[in-house]
């Protein structure tokens, strides 16, 4: 029989205003192996965990059951306080009253009704709980940066510089992402890619840092401290250590007709390419889709061309495999799609654009070689109006539900860089609210108004209207001079929504990382580990987690960094003792536990076994503990019920729901 | 109406809209065809259910000048739909005795030959119980 | 194939041919429009209530009568066509509806948006196909230039109606290519041409037409079209009446060859 | 249907949660305030793939009028596909409740991730909705079991 301690937690008012907790102790205090029961303020504080550690000296706990906040926050708290008394810590078990109780009832005695239940639940299950010893696990001293854009470029410095591997998995041919493609930014309006190109060159000339550019993970298996991941470098068509970066076969390449991705599609790029100019590898790839040599078998003249000869042809994919102790995400974001947000003409007019198109335009090395044209027919726009939340902040189907966060600053950035460069040019905003939380953001927001003479307008645009001159009458409300206005626009530039880019999910899903509804990454908690998978070794770097300017990335991509390095010193880390174990005078060697572990975890020996006096050899499941995760699935498949789980075993789960259904 | 907060309660309940989902962009404002001929305006209509300002709703010569067009219901962020809105105000005024807009001994001259059915038959259905 | 039909008040008077050249025009492209027995009138506009449901029972009747003879219901009539695919969402999709209009009904099995109800135009693009619809054609339209004017009806609101895009639709624009002529894509296509209110706010609808007239023209229409009784009548009355406005159906019947048949 | 005549009927409702998704989902409807009839008691399972059918079957035995498994969405479970085995059992061992007379809706399956806090409270109300409107589970109950 256990001797079982059950301590109830007020949490302050959290959950003393709605559990009455002195009932709850005078009730548990009844039940089956308690020998002990009291209530406190907060049991999580010092003086509570020393009342818990007291009472396991004094009364001689073998079992605790703290009835408090959700497991998932302080059920590591109070183990660690139990082991620290002498009780094994998997004696511990926590009844949640607070997120599963008390937050969400108003009526007292229905909320004490139910803590009791689920107090009782728990003391139900402490009651059949066995001591268990973690096992140990190693340390690979490797981290892998999944994403080559700023966020991924600083967390793996950050990371190299503490001395340990790195490897960047970029997609695309080159490292340097979004932010490669911004002009100037906010709000002390740098230019982008004076202040990004040196972090690139550095990470690209960090010995400890390897970059896969043209790469994606492919496969990832093991866990926190072990992963084993194939990544696929697809075939560039061009020799990495041979070519020189002239560029004379970008010059030559005759198939010129290719969207070019890095300008947004708004001018054209050959089938050989780098990026852009300041591209790290600067060695081209050869996009084999859009490549006539490809296509036809004929060409060849970038090889003709090549004084290095370091194009080829036969290049094939090459599969890398490679063992991680971290994995951090850093997959960015893309714009929306505007397909369902006509009624701004974005696929009716050419004059319609996208900020990011807007961002490329203003650019030196973009589709217009920095000059401010209409895209329609080269014009110098007098009349420009920008449109907010294009989008954003949507609760119906087309759009997102969230603020896209960086929008109203980029916004306020291309009117003043516009008004500054094209005084002529005048330049109106219709917006919902204008965001400007972040240092010195107001004052810049301000700036574009009161210096720059940018005309706000509160209100939502309702249409675009093409005119048959190819003017653009822009119909939107101003909500302040409660009118409807037809404003005349050369140009209009929309604030499109950001989102995860729509590889994540296939990546959260090879990591087994969680992912929320807008297809951003969870993290581990909003408050308290922002940077943090739920699942462990997997960390957050950059908008994958959530809308962010630069400075927030960098800012997340150092504490990702710090989180991983945390990870990569420790030499050893403890398992988690929940593991199956197999009973082997039932099992009966079938199989079928190890044909649904997904971890490889069971094998089968022959084993000499006593059953019941009867000594025969049979072959039996036998659990490798640092394998296996504890997911349970083998305990359901397992035909003779030979397998258990330890820590969630089927009689403490029945005895739960005994106790719940009492 | 003798109880606003009530005949707020019950534009909530025809509309089927929840007049809490709105946040107050315009954009209903800057899409309708009727605006100018309407003294409260479409993003209105949602203050003055949520402020159960019904009254001054139900008196206004907005009611009349909405086209059904669903351009506000189709470009409305928020689902919020103020013709919706407008159609569970005009609703109530039509449902009440006396309250319809349109008289039967006026239609004869509102009437010329090529006029469609459908048009006295829409207008009998939005104007009249 | 058959396909059960519902052709609405304004077909059987003021509009009747838009109903005739469309019967014909079936009959030359291979399908036959079954008018449904003793239908009701629609109602006009969609009683937006959600408490309504004696507003809806007649485009319950309709599409039952369909249900039972297994057909598509077709429409042309842009308000019909509304109004009947909205109710029929509302039996499908929303239980208090269905459970009332099924009380009061009182059919040997419930109606429960079975029916798919499928607009004239939608039959030549996903039943017929416009390519096959362009191999009919023996007058092409050559030369002509027309705009599509398609009205708020048959696009609003977008997720019930499921017509086409609602903002930047292309329907019209294809059957007009299918004929032989150029669409001529202009921005008010889409715009509200004061429906129902040109009763008795006569300038509020001239304001809206001109617009939506002086915009197809800018754009070099030399011609409207329309599917919708309503909506010709205001183009026709309430503008310049610069530009003609035709049903689809009439040009329809013209490019196939079969005007004339109707005429007689 | 109601034995317990005089009283309002409060179901007796078990909730299996998966540690990584929908246990979390709970603790966020918790922390959001979203609140649910208490009725819902949750049992912290590390996978939805731990829930043994046996578990479910021993509820109704015990008492309990509705029985309901969440898990991680398909394709973003913990360990990769224990929410497929679970999805496969549970509608193995509905239709056989089905068979035997357990009306269908004492029994749901919903996958609700760690951000789906709104998710989880409508699922519960809905789910408790749905039993209320079935009443007591007479079908399995072992009446030996009653306290």
């Amino acid at each position: 029989m256990q001797r079982i301690g059950v301590f109830v937690c007020h949490c302050g008012s959290n959950i003393a205003a709605t559990v009455d907790v002195k009932k709850v102790v005078e009730l548990a205090a009844k039940e089956p192996g308690v020998v002990h029961a009291e209530d406190y303020q907060y049991m999580c504080s010092e003086a509570g965990q020393a009342k818990i550690q007291e009472a396991i000296r004094e009364k001689n706990l073998t079992g605790v059951v703290v009835c408090s906040c959700s497991p998932r926050m302080h059920e590591a708290t109070f183990r660690k306080a139990a082991e620290r008394a002498g009780l094994n810590p998997y004696m511990v078990e926590i009844a949640n009253i607070r997120e599963h109780c008390s937050w969400i009832h108003k009526d007292m005695e229905e909320a004490t009704k139910k803590a009791v239940i689920l107090a009782r639940a728990a003391i139900a299950k402490v009651n059949l709980n066995a001591p268990l010893q973690p096992g140990e696990s190693r340390v690979t001293k490797r981290a892998l940066i999944i994403g080559g854009g700023i966020a991924g470029i600083q967390t793996a410095l950050d990371i190299a510089d503490a001395g340990y591997e790195v490897d960047i998995v970029e997609k695309t041919p080159s490292i340097g992402g979004r932010m490669s493609q911004l002009d100037k930014t906010f709000p002390t309006l740098d230019c982008s890619a004076c202040i990004l190109t040196p972090k690139m060159v550095e990470a690209a000339a960090h010995e400890k840092i390897n970059i896969y550019t043209y790469s994606e993970v492919e496969h990832v298996s093991g866990f926190v401290g072990d992963f084993t991941v194939d990544i696929r470098k697809k075939a560039r068509s061009v020799n990495m250590d041979k070519c020189t970066g002239c560029g004379v076969c970008q010059e030559k390449c005759p198939s010129k007709k290719i969207p070019n991705e890095f300008n947004r599609g708004l001018n054209n790029r050959t089938a050989i390419y780098t990026p852009f100019a300041q591209a790290i590898p600067n060695v081209p790839v050869i996009d084999r889709e859009n490549c006539i040599k490809f296509k036809t078998g004929k060409c060849g003249v970038c090889s003709k061309v090549c004084q290095a000869g370091a194009i080829d042809y036969d290049q094939q994919d090459e599969i890398v495999t490679q063992k991680y102790g971290a994995i951090v995400v850093a997959t960015g974001f893309d714009t929306i799609k505007l397909d369902k947000y006509d009624e701004y003409a974005y696929s009716q007019s050419k004059d319609v654009i996208t900020s990011l198109e807007l961002e490329r335009i203003m650019n030196a090395a973009g589709p217009t070689k920095g000059h401010l044209e209409r895209l329609s027919d080269g014009k110098a726009p007098k009349e420009l109006v920008f449109i907010q939340c294009v989008g954003s902040r949507c609760s119906d189907d087309r759009g997102k539900p969230y603020c896209s966060k960086i929008c109203c600053m980029y916004t306020a950035k291309h009117a003043m860089l516009i008004r500054d460069k094209y005084p002529d040019t005048n330049v109106t905003v219709f917006y919902i609210d204008v965001r400007t939380p972040g240092k010195n953001f107001d004052e810049f927001y301000r700036r574009a108004v009161e210096q720059y003479g940018v005309n706000y307008i509160k209100g939502q645009v309702g249409k675009v209207i093409p005119q048959p001159d190819g003017s653009l009458l822009v119909q939107g409300s101003d909500l302040i001079d409660n009118k409807q206005i037809l404003k005349k626009a050369d140009m209009v530039v929309l604030a499109t929504a950001i989102e995860p880019n729509p590889d994540v999910r296939k990546i959260a899903t090879m990591l087994t990382a969680s992912i929320d509804t807008n297809n951003f990454l969870t993290e581990a908690h909003a408050k308290l580990r922002p940077v943090e998978s739920p699942t462990a070794g997997i960390f957050l770097s950059g908008v994958c987690q959530g809308p962010k300017d630069i400075p927030e990335t960098v800012a997340q991509a150092g504490a990702a960094a710090v989180k991983a390095i945390g990870l990569l010193a420790k030499d050893k880390l403890t398992t988690n003792p929940c593991t199956a174990k197999s009973d082997e005078l039932l099992c009966n060697g079938c199989s079928t536990c190890a044909n649904v572990c997904p971890y490889g975890a069971i094998s089968y020996e022959d084993k000499e076994v006593n059953d019941h006096g009867i000594r025969e050899t049979r072959r039996v499941a036998v659990v490798n503990t640092a394998l296996c995760q504890g997911c349970g699935a083998c305990t359901v498949a397992c035909p003779s019920g030979a397998m258990d789980l330890q820590g969630f075993s089927n009689r403490q789960i029945i005895a739960e729901v005994d106790a719940i259904c009492r | 109406m003798r109880n606003e907060h009530s005949a707020a309660e019950k534009i909530k309940e025809i509309s089927g809209t929840n007049p809490l989902k709105c946040m107050k962009c315009g954009k209903c404002s800057a899409t309708c065809p009727s605006f100018n001929e309407m003294d409260i305006k479409p993003h209105q209509f949602v203050s003055y259910v949520v402020n159960e300002d019904i009254e001054a709703l139900v008196n206004s010569k907005s009611l009349w000048k909405c086209l059904s067009c669903f351009a506000c219901v189709e470009r409305c962020p928020r689902d919020v739909k103020p013709g919706k809105l407008i159609d569970a105000a005009r609703q109530l005024v039509v449902r009440e005795k006396g309250g319809d807009y349109l008289k039967a001994d006026e239609i004869p001259e509102l009437l010329d030959p090529e006029l469609p059915q459908q048009l006295l038959v829409s207008a009998f259905r939005r104007y009249r119980r | 194939m058959k396909y059960s039909y519902y052709p609405g008040c304004t077909l059987r008077n003021k509009a009747k041919d838009l109903d005739e050249y469309a019967r014909a025009s079936a009959r030359a492209l291979g399908f036959e429009l079954e008018e449904i027995e003793d239908w009701q009138c629609c109602g006009g506009v969609y009683p937006l209530g959600t408490d309504e449901i004696a507003t809806k029972l007649s485009s319950v009747r309709a599409l039952n009568q369909a249900k039972e003879k297994g057909q598509d219901l077709v429409t042309i009539c842009s308000a019909c066509h509304h109004v009947i695919k909205r109710v029929n969402d509302d039996m499908k999709n929303v239980e208090d509806i269905r459970t009332r209009a099924n009380n009061y009904m009182q059919l040997d099995e419930p109606y429960e948006g079975e029916t798919t109800v499928l607009h004239y135009l939608e039959v030549l693009r996903d039943k017929v196909g416009f390519d096959k619809l362009k191999e009919k054609v023996v007058n092409p339209l050559t030369g002509k230039k027309i705009g599509a004017y398609y009205g708020c009806l048959l696009l609003r609101p977008g997720k019930i109606m499921a017509f086409d895009d609602p903002e930047n639709p292309t329907i019209m624009e294809d059957f007009i290519r299918a004929l032989g002529a150029e669409p001529v894509i202009y921005p008010y296509r889409n715009e509200c041409c004061g429906g129902y209110i040109s009763l008795k706010e006569k300038e509020m609808s001239q304001n809206m037409c001109q617009k939506i007239e002086d915009s197809a023209k800018g754009f070099g229409a030399d011609m409207l079209i329309t599917a919708c009784p309503l909506c010709k009548y205001n183009l026709n009355k309430n503008a310049s009446s610069e530009l003609p406005v035709y049903y689809f159906t009439e040009l329809l019947a013209e490019a196939l060859g079969v005007k004339e048949e109707v005429a007689k | 249907m109601s034995i317990e005549t005089n009283e309002e009927f409060r179901p007796k409702i078990v909730a299996f949660c998966c540690n990584w998704c929908s246990y979390a989902g709970a603790d966020l409807a918790g922390s959001s305030r979203l609140s649910y009839p208490a009725d819902v008691k949750i049992i912290r399972v590390p996978c939805s793939c731990r829930v043994n059918p046996m578990f479910i079957l021993r509820a109704f035995e015990k008492g309990a009028d509705g029985v309901i498994m969440c898990g991680c969405h398909p394709g973003d479970c913990h360990y990769s596909t224990g929410n497929y085995y679970a999805r496969r059992r549970m509608t193995l061992l509905f239709s056989m409740l089905d068979y035997i007379g357990v009306e269908n809706g004492r029994t749901r399956v919903e996958w609700v991730s760690a951000a789906e806090g709104v998710k989880f409270s409508q699922t519960m109300n809905e789910f408790v909705e749905k039993i209320h409107s079935l009443g007591k589970n007479v079908r399995l109950e072992d009446l030996r079991c009653r306290s």
